[in-house]
């Protein structure tokens, strides 16, 4: 099996897609000839047309409304948010709109939609290069959300995102397109959204995490297990609809939680899980439901050291593992 | 058509004009919608109806604009005041009353949305949201996945002097003018949005005066008039069909009632702009100019008007006796693929 | 004291911060001679002219944009979003914004705006004037948001959001408007934003809540009471910050929460209450995190059966109260 | 200014022309500005600067329209390429470069925003977030305040051709024109917004024809042309002293390096649309002009040359050697009255 980047991995199954389905249609800024800020689209304008590949005036909103209207006629449209800070002015399309097309016309008309939002920090992208912006669309019944950390997941669930029949976000870490690579297979697969995974299998604590932090939490595990400390870690890949049965096997299996997100706490990721297991592993628990985030800050500083500061980091998590084993 | 109309005669008109048949048909539309919206009211006060937008001073405007599109093919995305293109769409009195009255079998949503909301049954009319604006970048994907394929189907997309000043309107015609989609942009001005009038909503005059920043014509016409606004609209969907691109046309409307059930408009109309309306009512313009063309007598007249009558009494009796929708379907069609539920 | 509803407490402490304040000015749909939808200005325009009481073009950005250009202009702007359902097309102002003006210029520039947003169901709103929209907000550093339930807190809160320094989302429950009366103060008073408050204090189970559940859980607090069971009702009153301490401190006394909402469950408010409760009074607990909230649906059905069924009820309460007491 | 600038000379220019004195001392701006932009450049490439976007092709427009208005009370609502302007409102080498490269004492946000993001601690300039044309219904906000005030004060909004798509900028001029505020819409048209050519953008050929559909003037002027944009904006900044309302400003300019220096703009510019860039450039423009006017000699020009690269080299010394801002700080000023330890 070859090895890819994230970003490679994301650019062939975009590809891949578009060649299997004329329906498949992309919208965004930049998209065309710049082939998109982060190279996602490079080359697709040469093979695709300028029908199948539009580069969309600077509006949000207009490219979230754009692609529900092609897609309740027919189409499934594949639109890039450039970054994730700017999808704020789209959330009306999206969360008003998009996520109720089939519920609010009883099914009559659907919204097969896809949309990109690279998102996350650690690459110096200050306030507006750095947003976590998952909650809401969690948060919104009729909206799917996947967010893949590996090149195979990426592939998978991106694939799965493209051919199902509902709007649904894909949250791609900025900060793994290039730093994460991993085996994809080049044969057509999909990964069935709503499942996470356990990444890394133990039995004395379960890590939950998604995201970049994935991989920080992959590293901490791999550290402790020097110590002899045995930590699961589950990658949570799709957060609408979140794999609680997953989530309460794990943590009522090991008996520890600890979760780890890069976004800030309130009401969050992880105070889902958190109430997942508070209600479900309630007996099974012998240790305090703890969480490692981000700080209560706006997200986050430009400056190199307090980027830093604010990020969780494999150090963090070990040292919250520590603290958590002790208990 | 007023003075700043006469941009859309250099549209070229090439469909038939509209026949007397068929404007006596389209009166038969607007009074059957009249009555039935002044029914919709009375059941609102009733308590049966929790609330009604009407589009009563709209009714010349709406059925004329339906009138000029193909409904075998064309694409409709309208607001909440859409009650007598509705019914010009097809909309029986009976499926009308139960979105009004949340009842088993409202066509649209299964009376999960509000009246009028979510997607018709027979042709491709939808309303997704009551939220103002949103349908005119969702109308432009629309208007693009045709244009993609090459269909022949024109998209109009209806909205009020109020949507004008939203973002979303101002993106979709931006995009439209772009790449020159098929769509109609039809703007309902009845000088109002709820109780906002003209003068808060923009510094200008006309809607119609911003399509020139948009590069396609607009055209403002009197809303009154069933054969202006349809050969306005003709002239834009002829254009449209024809791979021209959009075009914006502005309709001077009154909004005849207050903005819903909920509201009461003597709180900012003065007493002189409520009794001036009565000059503009559509249903009785049109009337006068079909007698004076001896397109109808008095006798016919009455008969429509009887006939709208029966048929509302039929429909409200048939629809208030009927029961709401099953709880248990509230759950049905969230998502394609999974039940929600829970996290 | 006299009784007031809590739209008449809403529109007196209004009008009070305006003839206190020059500064305060009013932003939104129809405040003006229609006096607001819900009435809420009523008699604003005649009083404070044209100048102050300003009725905006349809456009939520615009009205939320005007806000915080004002307001870090010397003016201190009370906006008024109609219906809660309408406020996602200014959430980029509101949440990429306003809630990092502070921050972002490092404490030179502020924004002491409040934008009142009447959200909520149970008013035969539907899908699209019923909606709960306070996950976002509440998870977003730099905002601050309450959500006042009595007529006492709606003065109190609104008038220590208008004073604060910061932009403040003031969250007012439809349903509440013409339903709760209570007595309030006629003198000037306001309430610390962060506080939660026991309105009925108990000892056996704590139901944490807020907004229009918070009656119903107190009808249903007064049902089981007759049965014999003591149950105490925390009311969160602010949704940012939480007041963890309280939550914790009730919770511990007395081993049994019950999170009650109006809103969806996931990633919610009642997430963040479930993941304090399970970090900070794990040893105390002597029962399950549960939770009683809408389903998983797109809030909420038109049609009175189904809306009824989507709502939490007094009814509801009782049995998750009885379900929870017998574990 | 180009043919469609006309209008201009309509809102009556009555403060002074530009002195042959002022012109060399913009230039002098001018040239600091551009070697500071190229050193901000290097830095990126020596990996020590983040992330730049540059202001070079827009350097005339932006210290003329500066020029015009009056720093010690007018307010200014900037965007990420307001380099040049920056510096007109006398920001000093050093600090624009303790933000580029993040470090403490940077001036706008303590580094904790991209670089030139925040606001300025000297005059009332702000740019709070990278979100394209957010500024603009802010910018309506702050001469909201003033108009209700009296303040005697105007708000210059500085805006791309890109922004010129988003709901934001329709809803602000929209506000500005109902309420006549004395605001001027600054646009910068580089023809691009990143790599989206003018016509991926509008189907129109201008930006200030958009104008009249908000009910103010909107004119088109050579943003390399120091004079007939210091005359525009001095027009549309007494226009609105003079409480008559807005005025939209475009300028054409051309965009000299790539989008920031994450880009490539080979990627989609031809060869000859760079090439014929060289043609532009309003550093070398203006130093043309001053010269063929006799207001600089070439002993001048390159001893203004020799004095900006001294500047810069000395602040590049400076501030390289500085520290980044103290960690802890990062946790100040997200509340006025509270902490933010945890939820
Ligand atoms: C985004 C949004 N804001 C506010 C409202 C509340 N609202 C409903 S109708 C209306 C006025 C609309 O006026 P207009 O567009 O002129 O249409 P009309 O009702 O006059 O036909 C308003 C403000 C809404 N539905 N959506
Ligand atoms: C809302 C939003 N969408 C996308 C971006 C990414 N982006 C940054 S600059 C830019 C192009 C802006 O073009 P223009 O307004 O013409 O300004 P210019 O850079 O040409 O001066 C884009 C798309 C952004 N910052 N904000
Ligand atoms: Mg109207
Ligand atoms: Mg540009």
């Amino acid at each position: 099996m070859p090895e890819q980047t994230v970003i490679e991995a994301v650019r062939d199954t975009m590809r891949a897609e578009m060649r299997r389905d004329e329906s498949v249609i992309l919208l965004g800024e930049d998209v065309g000839l710049r082939g998109g800020v982060f190279l996602a689209t490079d080359g697709f304008i040469e093979e695709f047309g300028e029908d199948r590949v539009i580069d969309t005036p600077l509006a949000e909103s207009l490219i979230c409304g754009l692609a529900l209207g092609a897609a309740v006629n027919g189409m499934r449209p594949l639109a890039e948010i450039q970054f994730a800070d700017f999808v704020w002015p789209a959330i009306n399309q999206l969360v008003g709109e998009a996520a109720r097309v089939r519920y609010g016309t009883n099914g009559v008309k659907t919204a097969p939609m896809t949309i990109r939002v690279p998102y996350g920090g650690g690459v110096r992208g200050g306030l507006y290069h750095s947003q976590s912006i998952e909650v809401l669309f969690a948060h919104t019944p009729g909206l799917t959300v996947v967010a893949p950390a590996t090149p195979y997941d990426a592939k998978g669930l991106l694939a799965s995102a493209i051919r199902s029949d509902d709007p649904v976000i894909v949250l791609e870490h900025k900060r793994t397109y290039r730093l994460v690579k991993g085996e994809v297979p080049i044969e057509d697969y999909t990964i069935p959204i709503g499942r996470a995974e356990i990444k890394r299998p133990g039995s004395e604590m379960t890590i939950v995490t998604y995201g970049l932090m994935l991989h920080y939490a992959l590293q901490a595990a791999e550290t402790v297990s020097e110590q002899g400390l045995d930590v699961e870690v589950l990658d949570l890949r799709t957060l609408r609809p979140l794999d609680a049965d997953a989530i309460a096997e794990s943590v009522s299996r090991t008996g520890k939680v600890l979760i780890v997100q890069e976004d800030t706490p309130a009401v969050s990721i992880s105070s889902e899980v958190a109430a997942i297991v508070g209600e479900r592993c309630f007996f099974d628990l012998d240790g305090p439901i703890t969480r490692l985030t981000a700080p209560e800050l706006p997200p986050m500083p430009f400056s190199p050291l307090q980027e830093a500061a604010f990020m969780p980091s494999p150090e963090k998590i070990v040292a919250a593992i520590a603290k958590l084993a002790e208990l | 058509m007023s003075a700043t109309a006469n941009k859309s005669s250099k549209l070229g008109t090439t469909s038939p004009p509209l026949s007397g048949e068929r404007l006596v048909e389209l009166y038969r539309t607007m009074v059957l919608s009249r009555y039935l919206d002044e029914r919709v009211w009375l059941l609102n006060r009733q308590g049966k109806a929790a609330i009604a937008a009407s589009a009563q001073g709209h009714e010349a405007a709406q059925v004329a604009c339906i009138e000029a599109t193909d409904p075998s093919k064309d694409h409709y995305l309208t607001y909440y005041r859409q009650f007598t293109a509705m019914m010009a769409l097809g909309t029986e009195p009976e499926e009308m009353l139960r979105g009004f009255l949340a009842k088993d079998g409202d066509p649209m949503s299964a009376a999960r949305q509000f009246p009028l909301h979510g997607a018709h049954p027979r042709v491709d009319l939808f309303n997704f949201s009551n939220v103002i604006a949103t349908q005119l970048p969702q109308a432009a994907g629309v208007a693009l996945a045709d244009k993609l394929r090459g269909d022949d189907a024109v998209t109009i997309v209806f909205f009020g002097d109020g949507a004008a000043s939203q973002g979303d309107t101002h993106e979709a015609m931006n995009f439209a003018g772009i790449r020159k989609l098929p769509i109609v942009f039809f703007c309902e001005n009845n000088r109002y949005a709820i109780s906002v009038p003209l003068n808060k909503q923009m510094a200008v005059d006309t809607v119609a005066s911003r399509a020139a920043g948009y590069g396609f014509p607009g055209v403002q016409v009197d809303g009154t008039d069933v054969v202006a606004v349809y050969e306005a609209t003709q002239a834009a969907v002829n254009r449209a069909r024809a791979g021209d691109g959009p075009t914006l046309i502005e309709v001077s409307v009154e909004r005849l009632q207050p903005h819903t059930t909920d509201d009461d408009h003597t709180r900012y109309r003065s007493p002189e702009d409520i009794a001036q309306m009565a000059n503009k009512d559509p249903v009785k313009i049109t009337s006068e100019t079909l007698r004076r063309r001896d397109l109808l007598t008095e006798a016919e007249d009455e008969a429509i008007h009887a006939e709208a009558k029966r048929r509302v009494n039929v429909a409200t009796d048939t629809v208030d006796a009927e029961p709401y929708p099953d709880t248990e379907t509230m759950f049905d069609h969230v998502t394609s693929n999974r039940d929600e539920g829970g996290s």
